[in-house]
C-alpha cells in the first residue's frame, strides 16, 4: 500500500466513521501483513491535515484521536439546516464546568465556596447527561462528597487535545501589592497565604 | 458588565423619577451620542422588568461585588469598603423592592461587608512588629478566585464548540458489511474448564444416592416364574428377609397385585396348614400390568 | 457569493449534515438577498460531483436529493471500523469442548452425564462452526448417536501438536487453582500453557 493509498483509506475512514478516530484503530483496518506503523499513520495524518488547506473541513487532533470537521466559518450558514439552535449554556453552568475543568476532582461544596452560591443541582445534571462530566471518586471526609471531573467526552466538544490546552487561568494578585497603603498608614500585612506573608516581609524589609 | 452596558444604554434617553439608583463615578458605562457617560443621571427612570432582568444577572453576591467594583475601575486589591458596602446594600433593597427571589448567600455577604466596614474603622494596634490582617484580606482573596473562574467560563464559551462552531464531518458508507469477531479462548481456560466439569461430576456421584429401585411389576414377573417351575409354591417362601422391609413389601403388594388381576390363587390345604401359591388358570396375557414403582432409599 | 465560495458552502453543508440535502434545504441556508436559485445550485452539485473524482468520496443524486458518500472500494476495509469486541464464550460452552478433548470420541447424552444438563444445540453448532469438533461416527447403540470428536483446527488454535500434549486429568488436579487463576488475569497466551503443560507433567513425575 503506497503512501497516497494510505491516505486515502484514512480520509474514507473518518469520513464513514463519522466520529474521531485514533492511530491504533485507524491501524485495525489493515490486515496485519500490510498494517501500516503507528509513525507512518502519524504522518499520513499531518499529511491529510495539510491537505485541507483551502477545503471546507479540517483535521484536528482532539483527547480521543483526529476529527474531521467542518470549518467554523461555515457555523453561521449551516446552524439554518437544523431547526433546533445549538444549545447555549448559562454563566452559572459554565462557571461550574470551568471549576470542575480546572481544578478536578473538586467537590460540589468546593464549588460552593469559589462561586459563593449554591450549586444548582440541575447544572450537574445537565453536565452529566451531556457526557461532560463524571463522578471520578470521593473525598476521604465526613460525608464522602463526589469528586467531579471532567471526560475525554468534553475535552473533543472543545476540541482539546488534553486538559493543559484549557486557556491559562488569571493569576491571582498579591494584596499587598496596591492598595493597603491607601487604607492605613503603615505597611500593612496579610496573612491570607504564604505568598502573601512573605512579599509582606520584603515589603518591611524593604521600608 | 455588557449587561449593565446594555441596561445604561437602554436606559438612558428616559427622564422621570423613581428611586434614586445607586451613584456612581469613573468608569463610562455607556456612549450617548459619542460622549461617554460615567455617571448615571440622578432623575433616571429605570423601568422595572429591565432593572430584574438586570439584577438577576447576577450570578450570586460575589459576581455583584466584582460589577461594582470593576464599574469604578478600581482594583480588587483596593477596595474602599465603605464606598462597596453601601452599593451593594442599595442592590440589596432593590432587590428585596423587586421580590425577586434573593438568596441567602446575598445577605451573608452584606453581614461580611459589615463586619469588614467595622473591623477597617478600629484603631489600628500601635505595635508595628504585629502582624495584623487586613480585614478585606478574605474578601479579596475569594473575590480575585471568582474572577478567575468567570473568566475561564468565558474563555470555555468562546472555545471552538462543537455542534456550535464547528461539525464533525461525515460520509455515508453505503456498502458496509458486518464482520463478526470470534471470542479469543486460551487453552488453560478449557482446561479449567474440564478440571471443574470433572470434579463436579465425582462430587456429583459420591453424593448421589443411587436408588435401588424395586419394582412391583418385576417383582410379580419374578413370582410368576417361580410358579411356572413348581406350580405351587409355599407362601412364605416368596419373601426374602435379606431383602428387608421394603423387599418384603414388595413382594406382598407384588401377589396383591397379582391376586387381583387373578393371575395366581392362594390355596391352604386345610386351616392352620402352611399358605401356597399357585398360578390361576387364566390367560396372563389378558391383563394389562401397570408400571407401578417403589424405590427404597 | 462567487461560484467557489458556493461550493464549499454546499460541500461544508453535506458534511455536517451527514444525510441527504436536496436543493431547497441547501437554498435555505442562505438569506433571501443572496439566495442562488436552484439552477445555480444545481450547476454547483455537479461541478462538485466532478471535482470528488479521484477522492475517496462520490456525491451522488438520490431520491431525497444528494449525498455525499464513501466509495464502496473501501466498504471492506472500512468496515472493520465497526468490528465489535466478541463476547466470551460460555463457561457450558468451554466445559463441552473440554469433555470432547479429553474424552472423544463421546456423543451428546455422554457429555450430559458428566454435566449433569443436557446439552444445548447451539453450543455443538457453534463448536462445529467454529470448526473446532466434528462427527467422527456413530455409536453401534440404539439410535446410532453421533460421535464428536475435535479437529486439527483445534490443536492449530491451542497450539497442540496433538492430543497427547493436553495435560492428564490427574496432573489439572494437581494443578493448584491459584496459579491457573493467575494465568486468567493477565491474558492467557498458548505459550504459557506450554509451560503449565511442562509444570503438570513435573508434578506426574514427581508423584
Amino acid at each position: 500500500m503506497n503512501n497516497d493509498q494510505l491516505k486515502s483509506t484514512i480520509e474514507a475512514a473518518l469520513l464513514a466513521y463519522g466520529q474521531p478516530l485514533n492511530v491504533e484503530q485507524l491501524r485495525e483496518m489493515f490486515d496485519e501483513f500490510e498494517r501500516p506503523d503507528a509513525v507512518d499513520v502519524r504522518k499520513t495524518l499531518a499529511e491529510l491535515a495539510r491537505d485541507c488547506d483551502g477545503r471546507p473541513m479540517e483535521l484536528v487532533e482532539i483527547a480521543s484521536g483526529w476529527r474531521l470537521q467542518v470549518r467554523s466559518a461555515y457555523a453561521a450558514r449551516l446552524s439554518k439546516l437544523w431547526q433546533e439552535r445549538p444549545s447555549r449554556y448559562s454563566r452559572a453552568l459554565l462557571e461550574t464546568l470551568a471549576l470542575i475543568a480546572y481544578r478536578q476532582p473538586i467537590t460540589r461544596a468546593e464549588i460552593e465556596d469559589v462561586r459563593g452560591v449554591t450549586v444548582n443541582p440541575n447544572i450537574v445534571r445537565t453536565l452529566t447527561e451531556r457526557g461532560w462530566i463524571r463522578v471520578v471518586g470521593h473525598r476521604e471526609v465526613p460525608g464522602h462528597p463526589e469528586l467531579l471531573g471532567t471526560t475525554r467526552e468534553f475535552l473533543d466538544y472543545f476540541g482539546l487535545k488534553s486538559l493543559d490546552e484549557l486557556p491559562s487561568l488569571a493569576a491571582l494578585k498579591d494584596m499587598d501589592d496596591v492598595g493597603i497603603q491607601l487604607e492605613f498608614d503603615g505597611p500593612a500585612t496579610v496573612q491570607a497565604t504564604a505568598a502573601d506573608l512573605a512579599a509582606a516581609n520584603d515589603a518591611d524589609a524593604a521600608n | 458588565m455588557n449587561e449593565a452596558a446594555d441596561i445604561d444604554a437602554a436606559t438612558g434617553a428616559d427622564s422621570s423619577t423613581v428611586e434614586p439608583p445607586p451613584q456612581q463615578g469613573e468608569m463610562p458605562f455607556a456612549i450617548v451620542e459619542g460622549e461617554p457617560v460615567t455617571e448615571m443621571p440622578r432623575d433616571l427612570y429605570i423601568p422595572p422588568q429591565a432593572l430584574e432582568v438586570f439584577l438577576e444577572a447576577f450570578e450570586g453576591p460575589l459576581d455583584l461585588l466584582l460589577y461594582l467594583i470593576r464599574r469604578q475601575n478600581i482594583d480588587v486589591l483596593d477596595i474602599p469598603i465603605a464606598d462597596i458596602t453601601r452599593q451593594y446594600m442599595e442592590y440589596i433593597q432593590l432587590m428585596q423592592e423587586l421580590d425577586l427571589e434573593l438568596a441567602g448567600e446575598y445577605l451573608l455577604m452584606a453581614a461580611m461587608l459589615a463586619e469588614i466596614k467595622s473591623r477597617m474603622l478600629l484603631p489600628r494596634s500601635s505595635d508595628g512588629s504585629q502582624e495584623e490582617e487586613d480585614p478585606r484580606a478574605e474578601l479579596v482573596r475569594r473575590l480575585q478566585e471568582y474572577e478567575r473562574y468567570k473568566q475561564a467560563a468565558e474563555d470555555i464559551d468562546r472555545l471552538p464548540r462543537l455542534e456550535r462552531d464547528v461539525h464533525q464531518a461525515a460520509a455515508e458508507l453505503i456498502h458496509r458489511q458486518v464482520l463478526r469477531l470470534l471470542p479469543e479462548v486460551a487453552l488453560q481456560e478449557m482446561l479449567v474448564a474440564f478440571k471443574e466439569v470433572v470434579q463436579r461430576a465425582t462430587m456429583f456421584a459420591s453424593l448421589h444416592v443411587r436408588r435401588e429401585t424395586l419394582s412391583v411389576r418385576q417383582r410379580m414377573s419374578d413370582v410368576l416364574a417361580m410358579l411356572d417351575g413348581t406350580g405351587l409354591v409355599e407362601f412364605v417362601r416368596l419373601f426374602r428377609p435379606e431383602e428387608g422391609r421394603m423387599g418384603v413389601t414388595v413382594t406382598f403388594a407384588a401377589l396383591l397385585e397379582l391376586l387381583r388381576e387373578q393371575l395366581v390363587d392362594i390355596v391352604q390345604a386345610e386351616p392352620y396348614r402352611p399358605l401356597h401359591v399357585r398360578r390361576a388358570e387364566r390367560d396372563p396375557n389378558a391383563a394389562v400390568l401397570e408400571d407401578v414403582e417403589i424405590t427404597t432409599a
